[in-house]
């Protein structure tokens, strides 16, 4: 057993646990402490991520590359970030309590080990570790009749997805006799074909990892637990968990189904149509701005499945490229939604947001540069995202993905500028509160990276390739 | 020939469970019929041999999920006699979509495949001359045991979030102090209390809890129940 | 006829499957029933491991099974917890109210 | 490096970025803070400019090469460099966007008085995503640069414009990201095919035929849009109602001449063959788009509706110069663009002199200015006849080079070309009376003060601009005729490849 | 020297014009004067040296443009066709200016008066001096931009402004064939100037354009373009209009030299006209038409500048109609002699209206003849000439445009012939039913205006003694070297005939009876007036009433103003409205608001399937499964 390899989980989980303990025991108040812990847990953990060897552990249900570094580091990053923005804004809302960056742990675990997971059977456990804590995280405000909607929306849907996985789960392992993914590959690879039954299991599964990443048609639960659930929560839910989900379908896709890619590309193509078309559409009325992310969310989902619908390499690239600058730029917005608190009172309409642009430039700036590179346009990084899911569609003749995205993310860009106009073009409503510590450093964080990250993009995209590259081999 | 008419019999009953689940009106009768649903499903598995599982199934989840079940939906008070009757609107159309879906499962099933290599690709075969107990004893603490920790894990976070979720901190509620009970002199008195005699003739009493407040009602139809920001969703 | 194959099961387990699929999107009563169903499609999906774990003599099934299991139970604890909570601040539980959050 | 010894086109493109930056710092009192930022751009602006003279200077007019290159590997992954170069088709725009610049960024000096930081800021990015497009030899970069200037200008008509300017704004917004985002796959795709977004290897590429058509629709999207060509043209007219005196003159002056340059850099030489045989359409739109948008100015009550009315069928000369394949045509396109930037910058400015005096753009609300403002009538009508094409100012060449152009493409178009001048002189003729002439019936007007220094400081180099362009045109036709022989010459010898391919 | 014949006018009229402030009005009214002078004898010097001392030559300035094939220069041509018209321009603008000094005296802005003109004769200068077509143009814009500010000179006259705006439209109208011309000479040739183009004639003889001998259609276009400058038939109506603007101009402007660029035109152009027969005819027509249909408008006008603009026109028919037939020296001296009558008449006619406290009605005029016996006299001499009274200037020219006509022998020629023979008969009758009405009979202005009636100051009266002095002696002194025999050696090839036709010759030896029946028309003509002015009043009158419709058709100037109006103006006006409000507007904004509204309508359906209802989601969710599994089993 090379247990060695697989430090990063287990250090995470260790200290999970003796936070735990640690913040169980003293009588007052320590969800400061927990959260400051729990960051240096998951610094740590990165740490230990990117110290981490290649190869497999466990007869196989592990893997370590440096695909799951990369998508580790950005899980990681994410669950981070979303804590930040969650210390401040918990307190406020009189819901800071030591289980919540716990539990952001935990479901970092989670995340940790779908992204390595080499089997069916890992693949599931790390995806009820990283969804049972979100349902009690969405449902976190217990007070709130919203958030405990949104908490049960989310676990009902969620079971079914999870039943659904399972469903196909068991299928392929019928077919094939094993969970492995490198034997499943094997077993797809053979000559005399697969049977229908196998490949109704995959659809289902790739079902379920579509309602993870909540693209169109599984996509209903997002709005309404986005909208529902504590903003920090969904900070959280619309990053890092994304990235995990990506990152996992990539690795089923790509590995053991990489050899019937002729039975699900098509799913993926009319998801990721869909997905594009639904979310450029659905946020245009939105006055919740939540909300408004959500449909953003999945717009965006569309797109990173662009990438994976078209394959290969580039395409590939395309989606790690876009996860990454997706999860900053989506941690900024929702960093500035935290901070959209006025007299104590959070803010979730975006109107709240007027005249932001003189009553708080900074923000209105960073808030500006996150629509501008959600709608795509240079130079900020989100252009970046979609020209690399773009030039492999097109490369492989996805024209009509092609289109059909670029066309959405025009429809789109009048929402993001809705915001836009809001905070600039319309009469400050008043200041809001002053903006927490954590959530500028967030902000400038981000702010810089989708800004100027035309400026170096090659760290990335290095990362990114060898990420692929890694994928591909195994697969 | 047995096992076959055990099948039938288990099968049937399963299937018979599992629609009175669905449709039965009562929730609590939902969920005894879902008790006896695992008891039959139990005897499937004792027919294909996994008896671990069927145990498990019957300890764990009849001993522990369909009680917690049957707990919350006595706990939670409902007004059965207000409860909305049949189908959603679309169910004709719902069914047409699941019958589909049946009959596809149905297809694929009926023509059932294995991979050629599927004898070779199997992870843990069951190794022979050890009951099932024992074998499934022996590759969970080894080969799975990575799976079997997350399992551990996420066992935890159940246990967390229910209590996250639902613990409430009430005024006037003790908590049991250990330290107190570990520190406290031994001056326990027995008092021999005479019968039809009240607490409170003897001088011992603490004082009732608050009532606790009773849940919001909310009337059926209301739009918004309690939203708790001004600015809800565009509706 | 009385020869119990695996097409036997996976019939079972698919009209088990449908059923719980039913039992959540059609029935109108309350959100328990609906918890209920899932587990109905848990069930249909351990009957699928255990069966073709029989029959390929193979132990991995019925591993996962046990995990399935496992993580049922946790799963439907955070479901209760979160359905009580849910039902202290609205007061029901019932499909069709479960629905402030729309649009 | 280059001819000049240092990276003298990154300079251009990124001081304005840095002067933005520096502004950004600034801290203060709202008065010293704007103060302070007016000062800062208008001295970056103007560094900008004398930098750019040294392209005016050493650039090399007997070649068609690209000069001042400065090459990197950006995403090598893609075969996407940071490629920096002009030749003479881009080096004059380049000038134009620093020369226009310093002069808006003055011709805001006092009518901006809210935000004074963030709209100096937004003028120097725009500055920079100016720049940095007609320097841009990537196709990438062109498109980041090409879109960039969505960003400012947005902010530009949204924050500081009229009444209407939110639907202004969204519609500039919307109407030129439609049509670029089309264009990305248009670039996208010729990546594709020549496995390069650097433009001079693209150049020296033989894009298949049959994907011409539908690459050069995809370019004509974003172009027609930009240009703006009927009938997606109404974008234009809101925009520059809208927006910010400043903001008009440069959405005029160089905003729009991305679309012509676009037409020139990569549908003219990329695509031959599509872009022979759309020709016919350019051409039909292009006169329906003098007409039409010459006769809608003749109705319009509002100064610079009516100008930007013109900005279109002025426009419409240039893309009917761009496809007639002739020396005179493309030349005169170019030299239109260039004149059309100077003279339509200066009209913008010229109702920015009444508008910030009176505060209204309404023609009926004035009259009889001749009288109280001379000397800004005599501005005026320099501008005003050098709009409608007078010889021996900026307006002649050009349209005087693209109608002779046209002609050998067809007699028929040449006409179509030039009944602009009549209705030009008609609608311009018609503003300048209702503005100028007649009787003061408005007694508000009879206070108004004629052209102050700062006005008169702007207002000089144009006019020095519009005669020197007008009475020694050969001085700016020189920069590009090589460069303008060499693209003709390559389109021939391309489309005669494709002939031959296509009888073989 | 020859650049200074140019040059001078745009010095004094940059002092003026930018100084004009600064330095006084007086100051920059005599600094114009001034230079106009240097000009006038720079002018008349260049003339000599090169009609009469054989030098042509070119003034190279300054490359203008210089574009693949294309290429030419601002440069000055002197050969006796421009040196004849630098000459007469600097010469007759000299003394306009310095009428002027007068005439504007009580003007506010005179500086700015003064620059126009100044600007004006500059501008003319270079049309005439140009080496090739498109300074030419320059030139021929210039001289529009010039006309266009001095007719709306007085800009607060809402009048003004209008017809200021008219001739610079009407003139557009021509220019745009003019621009055509020009590329297809480019196109033809190779080249805009005149030398090279000359050149290559031979080469380019038989070219086509869409059916159409390219020679022929540059001719037309050239043509047109021309008709525009000198309102011809079709393009005249700006003109009458334009005597909105102070009466000098309409004497510099209006009568001696912007119409005339035109007839210059034609002329510069003769080497690629003689070669275009069917063009020729055409202008013969056109001119012919124009000089009978103006003279019949004359007839009936009521003010006394339109009478003479009207006239203007019509005597511009006569010299087209004599480039038409192929006589561009007529043509030519025409235009010398027509220069220095009718600038006389304009000016008397100012001194007049001067005299009447700027009243220009001839009816509310006349018995001033006392009053101001030089501008009388003046006005004689310049009704004379345009008469063709022999000995007077008119009467050389004239004769030699009827005589051509009637030579050339061909169908376009005997139309022309009649319809100028008319037109001759009309204009001595319009010119003296204008002096009679003038002049003559009872005072009919009212007794305030009778008082002040007074003879010009001195500035004005020096110039019309000048102007008449030639109106009287530039007939019999040039017509020798112009269309005489010296003509081949003072033309000196400026001028280019086909050597086939010898229109000179034919001319020359035209029958007997036309310059006598000229004069006999003449004659007759001034009878008439005076029979129906003087000797009964009352039939005017009568004959107005009884041929009303004639009358009204005449006085509405053949409604041409009305047919352009509803033909052109108001179409392009509800056109304009109609394109803009529902055009733009509507259809072409509809279709982006149009796509955002139903994109909106989209959108709210999408939210819409957002239910917020669990068992929906869930159901959305199996749809999309059953989909996808069904598309896989299916497409197995």
């Amino acid at each position: 057993m090379e247990w060695k390899l697989a430090l990063p989980e287990i250090a995470l989980a260790i200290s999970a646990l003796i936070i735990l303990v640690a913040g169980v025991i003293p009588k007052r108040d320590t969800s400061f402490g927990v959260t400051m812990a729990s960051l240096g847990a998951l610094l740590l953990a990165g740490g230990l991520t990117l110290a981490q060897g290649e190869g497999s552990a466990f007869g196989g249900q592990y893997v370590a590359d440096s695909f799951s570094t990369f998508m580790k580091l950005l899980a990681i990053a994410g669950a981070a970030l979303g804590l930040m923005l969650a210390l401040d804004w918990n307190t406020k809302q009189g819901i800071a309590r030591f289980e919540f960056p716990i539990l952001v742990l935990l479901a970092t675990i989670g995340m940790m080990v779908m992204i390595s997971a080499n089997d069916l059977m890992a693949l599931y456990m790390g995806l009820e570790l990283l969804s049972l804590p979100l349902y009690v995280l969405a449902a976190f405000h217990r007070d709130s009749g919203r958030a405990t909607e949104a908490g049960l929306k989310y676990f009902i849907l969620g079971s079914l997805a999870s039943g659904l996985l399972l469903y196909g789960a068991s299928l392929v392992y019928g077919f094939a006799g094993t969970t492995n993914f490198d034997r499943l590959a094997d077993a797809f690879s053979a000559q005399q074909g697969i049977s229908a039954g196998v490949v109704v299991g995959i659809v289902f599964i790739i079902a379920a990892l579509c309602f993870k990443i909540s693209a169109v048609p599984f996509h209903m639960w997002t709005p309404d637990v986005y909208e529902g659930a504590p903003t920090p929560v969904t900070a959280f839910f619309a990053s890092a968990p994304k990235v995990a989900a990506v990152a996992l379908l990539t690795r089923v896709l790509a590995g053991p189904f990489g050899d019937t890619v002729a039975q699900w590309q098509q799913v993926i193509v009319l998801v990721s149509l869909l997905s594009m078309v639904m979310g450029a559409f659905a946020a245009l009325g939105q006055r919740n701005i939540k909300r408004l992310m959500a449909y953003s969310s999945i717009g965006h989902i569309g797109f990173t499945l662009m990438g994976l619908a078209v394959g290969g390499e580039s395409g590939l690239r395309g989606v790690l490229v876009y996860m990454a600058i997706y999860l900053f730029m989506n941690l900024g917005t929702f960093a500035v939604l935290v901070a959209m608190r006025r007299d104590g009172r959070a803010l979730e309409g975006i109107d709240d947001l007027a005249g932001l642009g003189r009553t708080d430039p900074g923000m209105a700036l960073a808030m500006a540069i996150f629509m501008f590179s959600m709608a795509g346009v240079p130079p900020m990084a989100g252009f970046f995202g979609k020209l690399y899911v773009l030039l492999p569609a097109i490369e492989q003749g996805f024209w009509v993905l092609a289109v059909v995205g670029v066309l959405s993310s025009v429809v789109s860009a009048y929402y993001y500028l809705r915001v836009i106009k809001v905070m600039y073009f319309d009469a400050p409503v008043g200041a809001f509160d002053a903006r927490p510590a954590a959530v500028s450093v967030v902000l400038a964080g981000t702010g810089l990276f989708t800004g100027f990250m035309f400026l170096f993009p090659a760290p990335i995209l290095a990362a990114a390739r060898s990420a692929v590259v890694a994928i591909l081999g195994a697969g | 020939m047995i096992a076959g008419l055990a099948f039938y019999l288990f099968a049937a009953i399963l299937i018979a469970c599992a629609t009175m689940v669905v449709t039965s009106r009562n929730p609590v009768h939902s969920v005894l019929y879902l008790i006896l649903g695992f008891f039959n499903a139990a005897g499937l598995f004792l027919l294909a041999g996994a008896e671990f599982l069927a145990m498990i199934l019957v300890i764990v989840y009849v001993g522990a999920v369909a009680v917690l079940f049957l707990f919350v939906v006595m706990m939670l008070d409902i007004d059965f006699a207000k409860m909305r009757e049949g189908f959603q609107r679309y169910a004709p159309f719902g069914a047409v979509v699941g019958g589909i879906l049946f009959l596809e499962l149905l297809m694929v099933m009926g023509t059932w495949q294995f991979s050629g290599d599927a004898a070779e690709l199997r992870l843990s075969p069951v190794p022979g001359g050890v009951s099932n107990t024992v074998a499934l004893g022996r590759v969970l603490y080894t080969d799975y045991v990575f799976l079997f920790q997350i399992a551990g894990l996420i066992l935890l976070v159940a246990m967390m979030g229910a209590i996250v979720l639902t613990l409430r901190e009430r005024p006037g509620t003790r908590r049991q102090v250990i330290e107190d009970q570990l520190a406290r002199e031994g001056k326990v008195e027995i008092l021999s209390v005479p019968s039809g005699k009240g607490i409170r003739e003897l001088g011992i009493y603490r004082p009732l809890p608050k009532p606790e407040p009773a849940p919001k009602q909310v009337s059926h139809g209301h739009g918004h129940g309690h939203d708790d920001h001004g600015h809800g969703g565009h509706h | 006829m009385l020869e119990i194959g695996l097409g036997h099961y996976l019939t079972v387990s698919a009209i088990l499957f449908v059923l719980g699929v039913f039992g959540i999107f059609l029935n109108r009563k309350n959100v328990i029933v609906i918890m209920m169903s899932i587990e109905l499609i848990l069930l249909s999906v351990n009957l699928n491991l255990v069966a073709f774990s029989s029959r390929l003599d193979d132990l991995a099934g019925q591993v996962f099974a046990m995990l399935i299991l496992t993580v049922a139970a946790a799963e439907a604890a955070i479901g209760l917890a979160i359905l009580v909570i849910y039902f202290r601040n609205r007061g029901s539980i019932e499909v069709e109210d479960i629905s402030t959050l729309k649009g | 490096m280059n001819a000049a010894g240092f990276p003298l086109l990154s300079l251009l493109t990124f001081l304005p970025l840095a002067g933005a930056l520096i502004i950004m710092l600034v801290r203060g009192e709202e008065e010293t803070v704007a103060s302070n930022a007016r000062w800062t751009a208008l001295w970056t602006s103007l560094i900008v400019f004398v930098l750019s003279l040294i392209l005016w200077i050493s650039f090399d007019k007997t070649t068609a090469a690209f000069q001042f290159e400065e090459k990197l590997d950006w995403l090598p992954d893609f075969g996407i460099g940071y490629h920096l170069g002009v030749d003479g088709i881009s080096v004059l725009f380049v000038l134009l966007a620093t020369a226009l610049t310093p002069l808006c960024i003055l011709a805001s000096w006092e009518s901006v008085t809210s935000r004074v930081r963030e709209y100096m800021i937004a003028f120097l990015i725009l500055e920079t995503m100016m720049i940095g497009m007609f320097v841009s030899l990537d196709m990438i970069m062109f498109y980041i640069f090409f879109e960039g200037v969505l960003i400012p200008m947005f902010l530009i008509i949204g924050i500081w414009g009229g009444a209407r300017r939110v639907y202004a704004a969204y519609k500039f917004f919307l109407y030129t990201f439609l049509g670029s985002v089309l264009m990305l796959l248009a670039i996208i795709a010729l990546w594709y095919a020549a496995g390069t977004t650097d433009i001079p290897a693209l150049m020296q590429f033989q894009v298949p035929v049959a994907w011409q058509p539908i690459i050069f629709f995809a370019f004509f999207a974003s172009f027609a849009v930009k240009v703006p060509m009927w009938p997606v043209h109404t974008w234009l007219p809101d925009a520059h109602v809208e927006a910010p005196t400043a903001g008009s003159v440069i959405l005029a002056g160089v905003l729009l001449k991305m679309g012509g340059y676009g037409f020139l850099r990569f549908s003219l030489p990329l695509l031959p063959q599509a872009s022979a045989d759309f020709a016919p359409f350019i051409f039909a739109l292009s006169v329906i788009a003098v007409v039409y948008t010459s006769l809608v100015a003749l109705a319009q009550q509002d100064m610079k509706k009516l100008i930007a009315y013109s900005s279109v069928a002025h426009m419409g000369i240039v893309t009917i110069g761009t496809f007639t394949f002739n020396q005179q045509g493309l030349e005169g396109a170019l030299f239109q663009m260039l004149s059309h930037g100077v003279v339509s910058g200066a009209l913008f400015l010229c109702v920015g002199v009444l508008y910030d005096r009176e505060h209204t753009r309404e023609i009926a609300r004035y009259g009889g200015v001749a009288k109280i403002l001379p000397a800004y009538a005599i501005v005026f009508m320099l501008f005003t006849m050098a709009s409608v094409a007078l010889p021996g100012t900026a307006g002649f060449p050009g349209e005087f080079l693209v109608i002779v152009g046209a002609w050998a493409s067809s007699p028929w178009v040449a006409l179509g070309a030039s009944t602009g001048m009549v209705l030009g002189a008609a609608y311009m003729l018609y503003l300048y009376k209702r503005i100028a002439f007649g009787k003061i019936t408005h007694e508000h007007l009879r206070g108004l003060k004629d052209l102050t220094a700062r006005e008169v400081v702007i207002f000089a180099p144009l006019i020095v601009l519009t005669l020197w362009m007008g009475i020694y045109p050969s001085s700016f036709t020189s920069f590009f005729s090589a460069s303008v022989a060499a693209l003709l010459q390559q389109h021939e010898a391309a489309l005669s490849v494709a002939r031959l391919a296509g009888i073989n | 020297m020859f650049v200074g014949a140019v040059f001078f006018p745009l010095l004094g009229c940059l002092i003026s014009g930018f100084l004009g402030r600064f330095i006084g009005d007086k100051a920059a009214q005599w600094t114009t004067v001034f230079f106009m002078v240097l000009a006038a004898a720079c002018g008349v010097t260049a003339f000599i040296d090169v009609a009469f001392h054989e030098s042509p030559r070119t003034e190279l300035l300054l490359t203008w443009l210089d574009v693949g094939d294309m290429s030419f220069s601002w440069s000055l041509r002197f050969d006796t066709l421009s040196a004849v018209m630098v000459a007469m321009v600097t010469f007759i603008s000299t003394f306009i200016h310095m009428y002027s000094v007068g005439y504007m005296s009580h003007d506010e802005t005179t500086p700015r008066f003064f620059a126009y003109l100044s600007l004006f004769t500059f501008m003319m200068l270079m049309l005439v001096t140009a080496d090739n077509l498109v300074q030419l143009f320059f030139g021929w814009e210039g001289i529009g931009l010039a006309s266009y500010l001095l007719i709306g000179y007085w800009y607060e006259k809402e009048s003004a402004c209008k017809a200021a705006m008219k001739a610079f439209i009407v003139n557009r109208v021509g220019d745009l064939f003019f621009m055509l011309g020009m590329a297809l000479t480019f196109w033809t040739f190779g080249s805009l100037e005149f030398g090279t183009i000359f050149a290559a004639i031979p080469q380019h003889l038989d070219d086509q354009i869409l059916g159409f001998r390219s020679m022929e259609v540059i001719g037309v276009l050239l043509f047109l373009g021309a008709c525009g400058k000198s309102a011809q038939l079709g393009l005249h109506t700006w003109l009458p209009d334009a005597m909105e603007g102070p009466t000098p101009v309409s004497a510099l402007i209006h009568a001696a030299t912007l119409v005339t660029a035109g007839v210059f035109l034609m002329a510069r152009m003769s080497p690629v006209m003689e070669h275009a027969p069917y063009a020729l005819g055409f202008v013969t027509v056109v001119g012919a038409s124009t000089a009978l249909f103006a003279a019949t408008i004359g007839c009936v006008q009521n003010d006394i500048k339109r009478v003479i603009a009207y006239s203007t026109c019509s005597q511009l028919g006569y010299m087209f109609a004599a480039a038409g037939v192929g006589l561009y020296q007529a043509s030519v001296f025409h235009l010398f002699t027509h220069a220095f009558f009718k600038a006389l008449l304009f000016l008397s006619a100012g001194s007049v209206i001067h005299a009447m406290s700027d009243e220009q009605d001839i009816r509310k005029m006349g018995g001033i003849w006392k009053k101001i016996p030089v501008t009388y006299a003046m006005f004689w001499i310049g009704s004379l000439a345009l008469a063709g009274i022999p000995i007077f200037a008119g009467y050389y020219s004239k004769d030699a445009i009827l005589e051509g006509t009637i030579a050339a022998h061909t169908a376009s020629g005997t139309y022309a012939f009649i319809c100028l023979v008319l037109a001759a008969f009309l204009t001595a009758f319009y010119s003296w039913r204008l002096i009679i009405m003038t002049f003559h009979g009872k005072p009919r202005a009212d007794h305030h205006t009778m008082e002040h009636v007074h003879e010009s100051p001195a500035v004005m009266l020096v110039p019309l003694l000048v102007l008449s002095a030639g109106a009287i002696l530039t007939g019999i002194v040039f017509a020798p070297h112009f269309i005489g025999h010296h003509q081949a050696e003072f033309w000196n090839g400026a001028i280019f005939n086909l050597p086939a036709k010898h229109m000179i010759e034919a001319m020359h030896h035209a029958p007997h009876w036309v310059p006598l029946m000229a004069t006999t028309v003449a004659v007759s003509g001034i009878i008439l007036a005076v029979l129906l002015y003087v000797v009964a009043p009352g039939v005017p009158g009568k004959l107005a009433s009884t041929f009303g419709g004639v009358y009204r058709f005449l006085l509405n100037k053949w409604y041409f103003d009305e047919l352009y109006d509803f033909l052109f103006v108001r179409p392009a006006q509800r056109l304009a409205r109609g394109l803009w409000q529902t055009g733009d507007a509507r259809i072409i904004d509809g279709m982006p608001n149009g796509m955002a509204a139903l994109t909106a309508g989209v959108g709210r359906s999408a939210m819409r399937l957002q239910t917020g209802r669990v068992a929906s989601y869930a159901f959305a969710m199996i749809i999309g499964l059953v989909v996808f599994v069904s598309l896989f089993l299916l497409g197995r």
